[in-house]
């Protein structure tokens, strides 16, 4: 049977009375209901194209290897902390704790990579697994003492930038070169971030298709149902939660190699960024919809704007204006579109 | 109100008493009059702008655009008054309605245009930031009139007079979320927009009217802030982003939306107004306040949640309404 | 024969509520088992137990002459019990196929699922107990009731259950889907599994049943051959009381004043050319087959979704632009809608707040709302609709499935509005309130309402109705009236093609 | 003979306070003032608050290849790679009040480890070498607030009778610190001095409130805190100054650098007077300024408190009314 003849009828009692009867949507408006359920997605695409094209029209040589490499690894720790929020957020549960847990990873890389690099790439994997740690404990304070993943993040994040700042009292600390180097180097004309960004669209794409992140998308489309059909309540929060923090502590070390040093308060600024990343790539705070790719494309979005306005030289009290003023507007233009799609199909 | 929510604001409160006690056990100087007086004036910022943020949340949003909304009141108002009282029978005024029309804009985007209200609200609050500094110039402002000041800091018969208007406005906010249609049409809108709308709720109005609510609330607590400190200054707003929001939180409701009650509200911003309070006496390090902080959250709100009492029911969390966590 | 599941002495209490409190229960492999009682009675707390989705306070459960006792939902159907639940256990933004074999999905070398072996088993699934065809790649949430219903069936006969579970799983369907449900059924139970069915319509279980056993307030109160048992005798063990008639006497009450006229009314191209006048007094029944344009149809005229054509409201245009528009007082149209669970109820409100959320302006003085009043509009509607509820602040996400869509029935009610249109409105109700709210539907229409009715079953149209308009293919293929008004006809109109295409 | 401009680009990573907001304009007012006229073409980059924001931002303006680039950074380190990129392609870059550790780049602040002793010790000597004292602990984890406190605490220790009992965080605004005042003095019954990195007048604020009698007080130098301590009776205060023309003095150096003048250092420190309302020579740092805080010639009642003091350098003359922006 060919996946691309999905209507064929099955034969029997059955066979005549559902749908086959009925009014068929025209081709016209089954294409559009197609489009309809990407719109989430297809609708971002087209807010970045516009913006890559404002961008383009106001500098030389935006369509090049050398922009993509930069862009990328401009947003590449915001990515690797919205991956990790994207995952949270499908399961309709929000992770405020990253800002702790970027702050931590920072400071104890910077404390403790020495300059051995055997003693470096072990630190790092154990930085690694305490992130995945830490958002599985978090995991299990939601589900044992069943409160909000607002609060029981909130309080988490303040504990880890605690700890990061014991740790490290003020920014300082420092990197071995070698790790430096990590984010200018390239290969085959790419730099290692752009590799990194593929790295995770290949996770992805196998991720999404695994029991596990059907299940986490299923849990955030309706609870109940994914209960009642064999998903673990805490199994679920403890696995999402866990690779919340994992990606946050990939998220640190990626940005201690762009800034060579550790910092005990750095990790906030990733907080709300992450999860207006996921919204404007068009994940729902309530759960179930969306994916990784349209996060990419919200980070890079936010990326975006930020040189938008460099490019369009607003003098310095007109910048948050301009960024904010772009934001809303593609921001609103999407959500006008898609509600207009919705209304003439439904 | 039903039992359960009953139940979450009397623990909120509960967590509080405890808070309270352990306090005094650190310093007993935090039973004082003097100091629970001055505590409560400070929950009464918190407990004002959590105001509007408790409406917006209860309709299942959220309110990111109030740390400029309260510090553009602030800077705009001793501005615009230079000092003087008599300008501001019209300033505060103007001001309260500007705060509300900035809420109204974010309610229409939200509900008009369906933008998802985290966006909305960052993208409001920057671009509020950016015209207060384009429109004064940066200008440092001028000291707040001495009726500011006495609405902040002054006392009538020895009670502090914003402990009267928060008391005052913790009245109307019960009595719209308890006694009104606005009311039940906000909790209704939390919980399903879509039942909301298939019963009739005049949704649009309603959300509308919370962010409006919430604008209005930063404003007012702006203003007041202003007199507390006796300055304008930018930046003001931003430690109210995130103790409003938990303070709703350990209030009892849930942040998607549906449940929770400013009752519980008031709570949460003596929780947190007390725990700040409590850190300093301390004598830690920053970084171990830090720890304390989240640890002392987590078993405030721990004691809040329905865990407890879970404790003694084996059945699975679906079988029953569901609580506040997702 | 053994019995292959048995429970003794289940009891259930969800705090001062007591869902089951002395439930008995044996059926056999090879038999269809029906499991019968009123709203609230306990049936589907019962099925939740089996399927390891509530843990029961006491009693045993033996399964295979063991004792059973899972711990998740997921034990359960290792042992091979699955269930179909009443409220579904679909995930909406999964497609078809993902809900299917969700947590069971094919996978790869990678561990990723296999999408053709996935589609290849939903086709072979739906090719052996002959499926309704729907496509398996679409999202659920795009899906009418009637074929969720169908796709939670699929999801449960696809574990092959030693013992299938159907919690009202026809409640939603239609005469045809109905009719091909019992069969398989019929068909599984005959292959050796145990099927235990539960229903309200009395006819399906008499059609499939070997044995009855029926609950009434949490416990076993009788259990029969169906054979050797009358339906009066069911009927009386299940409400505790015998009742005379389940159809009220047909009197036409139609003033002939045209209530809501429709002229060339369509939604897009699910919905054409209807032309249709409801008179004051009249209950006019809507019929068709899945999909054929009667949900559309209630659904524009309650303003949802963007409608062509012309609308007169008791003889004056009327554009409706949304629900709010729709409920505009005594005048306006109020909705029982297809979906309880998304559309009707706020689950996790109380029954008192569901009921009033529509009419708040009817006990609001001065801007204030009065509980005194509130509390008599409410006590009065659980009173007539014979609600079970514990008190009125119960959630109506906790009440069963028959109460919740009571209350759904009681709201619009309370709306006063006096054009009433009623999709499924008994779904889920049993019998002796059924044939009350039928009562009710004749009384009101003599007191001048106008009813719009659609049901799934055809029969309650025949009963109830004054006239029924039957929908083919988005448009009016008939109006039955009197000698004509006939299941036999509803279904001839309903699909055979008397136009040329 | 006319040159023509250098293109120097001002990167900033905060503009939530009136300190950074004074600066900026003091940037904009020297560019066009002698002996800056017509030499800078100056950009001037406000960015968020966030590091990140701040390495995207100077990433662009790399590209751009401008002849300098002056940046207030965001962390002391985090900017490094990015600034010795920027070195690397030939840009002079000056880092400036808050500085970056990298070597390649200049730096122009205030002498953090001096202006902290000085004040601790007139503290001392004020309270006659014995007494409870608070400490400000300023913004939690940003590095200023480190340099503080320890300069702080190291003059302290050389006064075996002086016991800190109390630290709060004051985060360089006065709400917080008039509130962590309060706090603290709630758990302390006595105490004789404290020690902010603010602005001082809120902890003057916070014993008035709490009936409390006035203590030596150590702050910042802005008008509202030197307006507080001529007007109230019985204030203590000696102020530190941490002058907003820093970026003017950075502007300066990098047109100097620009033009092939030899820098003498690196690390440029700059110094303002302290203000005191009991000047006392400093025995630590005989050479530091002190100036009575006079109406008039140090506070200005007609001016922003805001306003941050002093006002212009010596080489080139910026109004009251011009670092005031009205
Ligand atoms: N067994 C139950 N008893 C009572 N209420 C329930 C039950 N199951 C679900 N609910 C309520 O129904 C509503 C919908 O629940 P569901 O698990 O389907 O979540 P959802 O629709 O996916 O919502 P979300 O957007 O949060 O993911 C919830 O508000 C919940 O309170
Ligand atoms: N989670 C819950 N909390 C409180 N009460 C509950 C809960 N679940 C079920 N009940 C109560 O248990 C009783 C039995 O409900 P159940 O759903 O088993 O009835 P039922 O026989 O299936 O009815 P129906 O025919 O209407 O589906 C009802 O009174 C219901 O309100
Ligand atoms: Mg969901
Ligand atoms: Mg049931």
């Amino acid at each position: 049977m060919s996946v691309a003849d999905p209507i064929t009828p099955v034969k029997g009692p059955g066979a005549a009375m559902a749908r086959d009867a009925a009014p068929r949507p025209s081709r016209a408006s089954a294409w559009k209901a197609a489009l309809l359920d990407r719109a989430s997605l297809i609708i971002p695409c087209v807010m970045l194209a516009a913006l890559l094209g404002l961008y383009a029209s106001l500098r030389d040589g935006v369509f090049t290897i050398d922009e993509l490499n930069l862009d990328t690894a401009a947003a590449m720790t915001l990515l690797l902390a919205a991956t990790g929020q994207t995952i949270v957020l499908l399961r309709g549960g929000i992770d405020l704790s990253i800002g702790g847990m970027i702050s931590l990873g920072t400071v104890l890389a910077a404390t403790r990579f020495g300059t051995d690099p055997a003693q470096a790439t072990a630190w790092a994997f154990g930085i690694v697994a305490i992130g995945a740690l830490v958002g599985a404990l978090n995991g299990m304070l939601i589900t044992v003492l069943r409160l909000q993943p607002f609060l029981v993040t909130l309080a988490t994040w303040s504990i880890l930038s605690g700890t990061a700042m014991i740790i490290l009292p003020t920014d300082g600390g420092s990197l071995p070169t070698g790790w430096t180097m990590f984010g200018v180097t390239s290969w085959l004309g790419l730099s290692t971030s752009v590799w990194l960004l593929a790295l995770l669209l290949v996770f992805w794409f196998w991720f999404k298709r695994t029991r596990l992140g059907i299940a986490i998308r299923a849990t955030g489309s309706n609870e109940r149902s994914a209960f009642l059909s064999g998903v673990s309540p805490i199994g679920i929060n403890i696995t999402t939660y866990g690779l919340s923090g994992l990606f946050a502590a990939l998220a640190a070390l990626y940005l201690t190699t762009q800034t060579g040093a550790g910092s005990p308060t750095i990790g906030k600024d990733y907080i709300l960024p992450s999860v207006a990343a996921a919204v404007i790539g068009g994940i729902s705070l309530f759960g179930g919809r969306g994916g990784l790719v349209g996060t990419v494309i919200g980070a890079f979005i936010l990326t975006i704007i930020g040189n938008l306005v460099f490019v369009l030289e607003v003098s310095s009290y007109w910048q948050p204006i301009v960024s904010g003023i772009i934001l809303l507007v593609a921001v609103l233009a999407s959500s006008i579109a898609e509600k207009s799609a919705r209304r003439s199909l439904s | 109100m039903n039992i359960r929510r009953h139940r979450a604001i009397l623990l909120a409160y509960l967590g509080m008493i405890v808070l309270l006690l352990l306090t005094s056990v650190v310093a007993p100087g935090f039973l004082s009059p003097t100091h629970l007086r001055s505590t409560a004036v400070l929950a009464a910022f918190i407990g004002i702008v959590a105001l509007g943020q408790t409406f917006v949340i209860i309709g299942g949003g959220i309110d990111l655009s109030v740390p400029w909304v309260l510090n553009s009141a602030a800077v705009l108002m001793t501005l615009l008054a230079g000092s003087q009282d008599a300008p501001l029978l019209w300033i505060v005024p103007m001001l309260l309605a500007a705060g509300a029309l900035v809420g109204m804009i974010n309610g229409l985007g939200v509900a008009i245009f369906g933008v998802p209200p985290i966006i909305m609200t960052l993208a409001v609050n920057v671009i509020l930031q950016g015209g207060i500094l384009v429109y004064t110039g940066g200008a440092p402002t001028s000291t707040a009139p001495a009726a500011i000041q006495f609405l902040a800091v002054g006392r009538i018969a020895g009670f502090p007079v914003v402990l009267i208007l928060w008391i005052v406005l913790a009245a109307l906010a019960t009595i719209l979320l308890s006694k009104t249609a606005f009311g039940r049409y906000l909790y209704a809108i939390g919980t399903s927009a879509t039942v909301a709308e298939f019963s009739g709720v005049p949704t649009l109005r309603t959300t509308v009217l919370a962010y409006t609510l919430s604008g209005f609330t930063a404003a007012l607590a702006g203003m007041l802030l202003t007199g507390y400190t006796a300055q304008a200054y930018l930046g003001m707003g931003d430690p109210y982003l995130f103790t409003s929001i938990a303070a709703v939180a350990i209030g009892g409701a849930s942040i998607l939306g549906g449940s929770g009650h400013y009752i519980g509200t008031i709570a949460g911003a003596l929780v947190l107004t007390i725990l700040t309070g409590l850190l300093p006496a301390l004598n830690l390090s920053s970084g171990a306040l830090l720890i304390v902080y989240g640890v002392v959250i987590l078993v405030t709100v721990s004691l809040a949640s329905e865990a407890l009492s879970s404790l003694f029911t084996f059945l699975p969390r679906f079988g029953r309404p569901r609580g506040p966590s997702a | 024969m053994t019995e292959l599941l048995t429970a003794a002495a289940i009891h259930k209490r969800y705090g001062g509520i007591t869902a089951l409190s002395r439930a008995d229960f044996s059926a056999r492999a090879g038999e269809v088992h029906a499991l019968l009682g009123e709203n609230g009675a306990g049936k589907s707390t019962f099925i939740q137990i089996l399927a390891g989705a509530v843990r029961p306070d006491g009693g045993a459960v033996t399964l295979g002459g063991i004792p059973y006792r899972p711990r998740n939902p997921q034990e359960a159907q290792q042992s091979g019990i699955s269930p179909v639940f009443q409220e579904l256990s679909l995930v909406p933004d999964l497609t078809v196929e993902e809900n299917i074999w969700f947590r069971r999905e094919p996978l790869s070398a990678v561990r990723t699922v296999r999408a053709r072996a996935m589609r290849e088993a939903t086709l072979a699934l739906f090719a052996r107990h002959h499926f309704p065809a729907i496509r398996p790649d679409q999202e659920l949430r795009r899906l009418t009731l009637a074929e969720r219903q169908v796709i939670e069936i699929a999801k449960a006969l696809s574990r092959d259950p030693k013992v299938l579970i159907l919690d009202e799983a026809t409640s939603a369907l239609g005469p045809q889907e109905t009719e091909w449900l019992l069969g398989l059924a019929r068909g599984l139970a005959d292959a050796g599994s145990l099927v235990i069915y539960i229903s309200h319509r009395l006819g399906e279980v008499r059609q499939i049943a070997d044995r009855i056993t029926v609950f009434r307030n949490g416990a076993t109160v009788a259990a029969y051959e169906t054979k050797s048992v009358d339906d009066e005798t069911i009927i009386a063990d299940m409400l505790g009381r015998r009742m005379d008639r389940l159809y009220p006497e047909l009197k036409a009450t139609s003033t002939g004043k045209v209530a809501l006229g429709l002229r060339d009314f369509g939604v897009d191209h699910r919905l054409s050319d209807i032309d249709l006048d409801l008179r004051e007094g009249e209950v006019l029944g809507v019929a068709g087959m899945q999909g054929h344009g009667q949900r559309e149809l209630f659904q524009a005229l309650f303003g949802i979704g963007s409608a062509r054509g012309r609308v007169e409201v008791w003889g004056k245009p009327k554009t409706i632009r949304g629900p709010r528009q729709a409920l505009t007082g005594r005048d306006g149209l109020a909705l029982v809608p297809e979906d309880r669970r998304n559309h009707g109820l706020l689950l996790s409100k109380s029954v008192r707040e569901n009921l009033t959320l529509s009419v708040i302006q009817r006990f609001t003085r001065f801007g204030i709302t009065d509980p005194k009043r509130e509390g008599a509009l409410v006590d009065e509607m659980i009173a007539t609709l014979k609600i079970k509820a514990g008190t009125p602040e119960q959630p109506a996400g906790t009440l069963s499935g028959g109460n919740q869509q009571k209350v759904i029935f009681g709201k619009m009610l309370l709306t006063e509005a006096r054009i009433l249109l009623l999709y499924d409105p008994t779904r889920g109700i049993d019998v002796g309130t059924k044939g009350e709210i039928f009562q009710l539907m004749r009384d009101l229409a003599a007191k001048g309402y106008a009813i719009l009715f659609y049901s799934s079953d055809l029969a309650e149209l025949v009963h109830v109705a004054d006239r029924v308009a039957v929908l083919r293919n988005g448009r009016l293929a008939a109006m039955l009236e009197g000698e004509a008004n006939t299941e036999h006809q509803i279904l001839r109109a309903a699909m055979i093609e008397t136009r040329a295409a | 003979e006319e040159k023509k401009p250098y293109k120097i680009y001002l990167s900033n990573n905060f503009v939530g306070n009136d300190w950074r907001q004074q600066m900026l304009r003091i940037a904009d007012t020297v560019v066009k003032k002698a002996p800056l006229a017509g030499r800078v073409d100056l950009k001037v980059e406000n960015v968020e608050t966030t590091t990140q924001a701040q390495i995207n931002s100077l990433n662009n303006i790399i590209r751009t290849k401008p002849d300098a680039i002056l940046i207030d950074v965001g962390s002391p380190t985090a900017l490094n790679p990015t600034i010795e990129k920027a070195c690397a392609a030939g840009i002079l870059v000056i880092t400036f009040d808050q500085v970056a550790t990298a070597d390649c780049a200049y730096k122009v602040e205030s002498d953090w480890s001096m202006l902290p002793a000085v004040q601790a010790e007139w503290i001392a000597e004020k309270i006659g070498g014995k007494g409870k004292v608070f400490v400000d602990r300023g913004l939690a984890g940003a590095p200023i607030s480190e340099q503080l406190q320890s300069g702080f605490e190291k003059v302290l220790k050389n006064y075996p009778g002086i016991e800190i009992v109390g630290y709060f965080n004051g985060n360089y605004a006065l709400g917080p610190e008039q509130e962590g005042v309060a706090s603290l003095l709630a758990a302390h019954p006595q105490v004789d001095a404290i020690l902010t990195q603010g602005y001082g007048s809120g902890a003057i604020k916070a014993l008035q409130d709490a009936g409390r009698p006035l203590v030596p007080v150590a702050g910042g130098g802005y008008n509202t805190a030197s307006l507080v301590c001529a007007q109230t009776e019985g204030a203590q205060c000696i102020l530190e100054t941490n002058p907003a023309y820093l970026s003017a003095e950075a502007l300066k150096l990098a047109v100097d650098i620009l033009d092939g003048k030899e820098a003498k250092e690196k690390h440029v420190f700059v110094y303002g007077p302290f203000l005191s309302t009991d000047p006392q020579p400093s025995k630590l740092y005989p050479d530091v300024k002190m100036q009575k805080i006079e109406v008039g010639t140090n506070a200005f009642p007609d001016l922003a408190p805001g306003l941050s003091l002093p006002i212009t350098p010596d080489w080139v003359e910026i109004t009251p009314q011009e670092a005031a922006g009205s």
